[in-house]
């Protein structure tokens, strides 16, 4: 069923020295931001992730950091790409080129979370109403507890 | 001033038509829920589609942050609320992997069957608004009168219809009571000449496949980049099923097939709902037949303090993949909750694969995605 | 029992001219001859309201209206008090005259077709000599009406609704017509007693079956019900030309849909079943009889199958049942000549 | 044959319009619910020390308890009410309770016209009962 995932992580990490390493849990790899997008291009094109499973980001207390999943079809495997975004201004490439689905997921993340995405045909709020202020899913939008 | 005078200039050979645009929502008998499509039509046909949702937006993951996690399983069954058991399933079965408890049997086994009644349940539900969506009020109130009968069980299992909060971290809160299985078994001899009469009266009808045949097809290669997942993908021809594909649970032990339809058009995305209602027919009664005794609940303590870290895990719900990512901090509350929800993924391709219908097939196309507010808004 | 409206007719007559000079009385004749009609379509339509929501609900295993008196029958008399309730809204920006009229003239033909109906033996208010073509050129104009209320209302859904209403009925106007030409043909004259006389020994139905085939389709789809709704499509038009219509405004509409139902069902009977002639039974009630006969025919077409798309439906029309509706009556021909 | 299938259909719905209904009268006939159903709250006010377990376990904050200490610093209930308009009906509190206080009712007909209707209180010690329990210490 699902292929060993070592070895993709590894010919991942030769392929992009210095900008890819594993990560702490098996079939995890952190990839600097800037590299993002060829490291995408890489697992989409060669090795075989032609869906994006799951996008979002987690607003950890010293970054953002950017979390995608990503499956081969029709066997399953699945690799979690994690990629740390700086809390000023976070910003990172958008991947509506490679797969269709991140649009309307990245529009949702922009929405709740505040994440720039460049590249973005139309980055606006999907879920929010358009004049609302702020970005609730930040630990710093507090909420305001009833009575 | 030229630009004005130029668009007067009156063209003989295109007569200057305009394309009026439409509100299909937020309140329209066919949009499943609070969903508003602005169309852009050209006389009948349509030329754009814009999406508009967020009306149901409850806010389901900050409102995760503030409760701890036994707290947050009543709210899993407001997503999909046509699918509460799943979701159930999902986050239970996402948190015993974070936490590595181990499920006794019969938990799996009670899981089993009522991710699969829930499964029928939730594809009655799509048969029965498809059916309706292309006026056959029959075949809606058919469905519907089945349908009923699997409410009844969840009833008797654990008190509420459709909110079932029925599941536990490490196995469900109460095991089932004396008279469920005999019911059981009752439906799942009855449900085959159920969809022998939906096949009579719907899928048979001469008008019904003239209206869905060829409508809105969704090529494999679209619905994989658009992340469609589910019987939508199915129905373009990908046998990817997560219960064969990467099981989940006790799946392995069963033996079902998973049915495929080749060209993806609206009809087989409606077909392919009633021959997956039948192998999941074939699901419960293996599981009715090999029903093991034993606890329902594993050794797990009051107050859930999962070990640092995050998770993701997924199961095929009845709309796609559901999928939940949980970050833990060690404390009781969840540090970050996300809810992959596949209604959400599915309504992107909509507006793709409905350009150049008309209104009529943007319903029936609408339809045949089968996509729940609640889960899409969260 | 048999002639008991013809002599309370015969009755009345003698009254009238008793009391009133000169040529009034065939006046005051015509006119009690109009309020039997009103009188007649207003009693079927409140019993067919009820009716079509039980035999529904019987079709989809549930009971239908019984709350509202005995077994549910005053359900009607219940929605029309409560139409009559509703505030009378017009948009502010609907063409204001053009709503309003709309509302009334859409009953003028359903009114005016049952002119022409025989419903008993002699029981016929004007025997026209021409009585299928004039049904027909009235049953031609009810259109217009629904047009005047899709654009009216300056709502877009209803727009589309008034579009699919002349696409439809105009559209199948013409194999109606056809199909009536072969039982035309066959009685040799246009005169409904005529016709009726025709069918002595051997019902119409019986010799041009494909003719009343067409005709049932036809039927349906000038009443824009079952498969043919496309107007008023609750699922895509929310209710097509009507909207915006609330309260009496909206009865009305609703009157006329099934006045003209019973009027289709009643030519059907006339022309096809022999009209108002049976065994036993007393011709006018043969006559309500084989009408809600056919009636029961309409909803159970409605009741079952889903609505038809909008190009299937003209392809169907242009392409399958005009070539059909003209086959048939040049068989009609060829068969005379034969026989 | 192209009816065929229409045919089959009209066939379906003559069957059942001579069929039986199914459908339940509900003001005259009461459906029948599991033992289990999920219907009003209720509470054994002797069994209660007021602990509050089900407060915290509540997703919604719908539990609201008054107690008061009395003698041998023991808490005692006082009052009990729930804000239903923002109950889940999850059952967590039920199954919480230390002491089975708490337990499900059958009914389910919980509507009301207005908002303050919706805080149904389960108990509510006397005046007298308070001071008498808080006067002892």
């Amino acid at each position: 069923m699902a292929k060993e995932i070592q070895p993709i992580i590894e010919k991942l990490v030769q392929s992009f020295p210095g900008q890819v390493e594993a990560g702490e849990t098996a079939g995890q790899v952190m990839v600097a931001a800037s590299a993002l997008l060829p490291v995408m291009e890489k697992a989409k094109g060669e090795l075989g992730f032609n869906m994006l499973a799951d996008l979002t980001a987690v607003d950890y207390p010293e970054n953002f950091e950017m979390v995608y999943h990503l499956m081969a079809i029709p066997d399953a495997t699945m690799l979690k790409v994690k990629v740390k975004l700086d809390k000023g201004s976070p910003r990172v490439a958008s991947l509506v080129g490679l797969w269709p689905a991140a649009d309307v997921q990245e529009r949702e993340t922009y929405d709740l979370m505040g994440i720039f995405f460049e590249g973005h045909p139309n980055l606006k709020r999907i879920l929010c109403p358009e004049d609302f202020q702020g970005h609730p899913l930040r630990k710093d939008y507090i909420l305001k507890t009833r009575s | 001033m030229e630009k004005a005078m130029e668009r007067e200039v009156f063209r003989a050979d295109s007569p200057r038509t305009e394309t009026i645009t439409m509100n299909m929502g937020p309140q329209h008998p066919s949009t499943h829920g609070v969903y508003r499509a602005v169309l852009t039509m050209d006389g009948e046909e349509i030329t754009h589609i814009e999406n508009h949702v967020g009306y149901l937006h409850r806010g389901i993951e900050k409102l995760a942050e503030t409760r701890t996690f036994t707290q947050f399983m009543p709210y899993t069954d407001r997503l999909d609320y046509l699918g509460a058991m799943l979701n159930n399933l999902g986050y239970a079965q996402t948190m015993e992997k974070l936490m590595g408890v181990e499920v006794p049997e019969r938990a799996e086994y009670i899981r089993i069957i009522m991710a699969e009644l829930q499964r029928i349940a939730s594809h009655l539900i799509f048969v029965a608004s498809y059916a309706i969506d292309l006026s056959s009020t029959t075949g809606w109130m058919y469905c519907m009168r089945d349908r009923e009968r699997i409410l009844d069980l969840f009833d008797m299992v654990c008190g509420s219809r459709l909110t079932t909060n029925y599941m536990r971290i490490g196995g469900v809160a109460e095991d089932v009571p004396p008279g469920f299985l005999p019911e059981l078994q009752r439906l799942i001899n009855d449900l085959p000449a159920c969809f022998d009469e939906y096949d009579g009266l719907i899928s048979g009808n001469e008008i019904l496949q003239k209206r869905s045949i060829g409508v809105a097809p969704m090529s494999a290669e679209t619905a994989i980049a658009y992340g469609v997942t589910g019987p939508n993908l199915r129905a373009s021809g990908v046998a990817f099923d997560l219960r064969k594909a990467a099981p989940y649970g006790i799946y392995d032990r069963f033996d079902f097939e998973i049915p495929t339809c080749a060209n993806g058009d609206t009809y087989d995305r409606y077909y392919i709902r009633i021959l997956e209602m039948r192998q999941s027919v074939r699901i419960l009664q293996q599981a009715v037949d090999s029903f093991p005794e034993g606890p329902v609940m594993a050794k797990v303590p009051k107050v859930i303090r999962p070990p640092k870290g995050d998770v993701y895990h997924q199961i095929e719900g009845t709309k796609g993949i559901l999928g939940f990512y949980v970050v833990s901090d060690g404390t009781s509350k969840p540090y970050r909750l996300h809810i992959h929800s596949p209604s959400f993924v599915n309504l992107g391709v909509f507006p793709e694969i409905a350009r150049g219908g008309n209104i009529q097939d943007a319903v029936a196309t609408l339809a045949s995605i089968d996509i729940v507010l609640g889960e899409v808004d969260r | 029992m048999e002639n008991l409206f013809v002599n309370l007719e015969a009755s009345l007559n003698r009254f009238l001219t008793a009391t009133l000079p000169g040529s009034l009385p065939n006046l005051a004749m015509a006119l009690a001859s109009v309020v039997v009609i009103l009188l007649f379509v207003l009693t079927n339509v409140v019993w067919l309201v009820y009716m079509e929501r039980k035999v529904a609900a019987y079709m989809q295993d549930r009971l239908g209206p019984n709350r509202v008196g005995p077994r549910g029958l005053l359900q009607t008399v219940a929605d029309v008090l409560k139409l009559l309730g509703k505030e009378d809204i017009v948009p502010v920006a609907a063409d204001k005259w053009v709503f309003k009229i709309a509302a009334v003239t859409v009953l003028i033909p359903t009114i005016m077709l049952f002119a022409v109906i025989p419903f008993g033996n002699n029981l016929i208010s004007i025997d026209l000599n021409i009585g299928v073509f004039y049904f027909v050129a009235i049953s031609s104009t009810a259109t217009i009406s629904f047009l005047m209320a899709g654009w009216a209302s300056n709502n877009k859904y209803s727009l589309l609704g008034g579009m699919r209403v002349v696409a439809q009925m105009i559209a199948y106007e013409i194999p109606l017509v056809f199909s009536l030409l072969g039982v035309v043909m066959l009685a040799g004259s246009l005169k409904m007693s005529d016709i009726v006389a025709a069918q002595k020994d051997v019902w119409f139905i019986v010799l041009q079956p494909v003719a009343f085939l067409i005709y049932f389709i036809a039927g349906t789809a000038e009443l824009n019900r079952g498969p043919f709704d496309l107007p008023e499509a609750e699922q895509e038009l929310i209710a097509g030309p009507f909207t915006e219509y609330s309260g009496f405004r909206y009865a009305m509409f609703f009157l006329a849909e099934y006045g003209n139902m019973v009027a289709i069902s009643a030519l059907a009977v006339t022309l096809f079943l022999g009209g108002p002639s049976g065994p036993w039974l007393p011709s006018w009630m043969w006559f309500v009889i084989k009408v809600y006969v056919m009636i029961f025919l309409f909803m159970w077409l409605k009741w079952t199958l889903p609505r038809i798309r909008l190009d299937h439906m003209m392809q169907f029309n242009w392409k399958f049942l005009l070539p059909l509706s003209l086959a048939n009556i040049l068989l009609t021909g060829i068969a005379i000549k034969l026989f | 044959m192209y009816g065929q299938g229409l045919v089959k259909g009209l066939s379906i719905t003559l069957k059942h319009f001579f069929g039986r209904a199914v459908t339940e009268q509900y003001p005259e006939q009461k459906p029948v619910l599991s033992p289990r159903f999920h219907g009003m709250l209720a509470l054994d006010a002797v069994r209660c020390n007021a602990c509050g377990t089900c407060a915290n376990w509540c997703p919604n904050g719908v539990i609201q308890i008054e107690s008061v200490r009395d003698a041998n610093k023991k808490r005692v209930l006082t009052g009990y009410a729930l804000d239903m308009q923002y109950c889940l009906f999850c059952g967590l509190c039920v199954e919480s309770c230390p002491q089975n206080a708490l337990s499900w009712t059958q009914d389910f007909e919980l509507a009301c016209y207005h908002r303050e209707d919706t805080l149904h209180k389960l108990y509510q010690a006397e005046v007298s009962q308070v001071e008498a329990a808080s006067g002892s210490e």
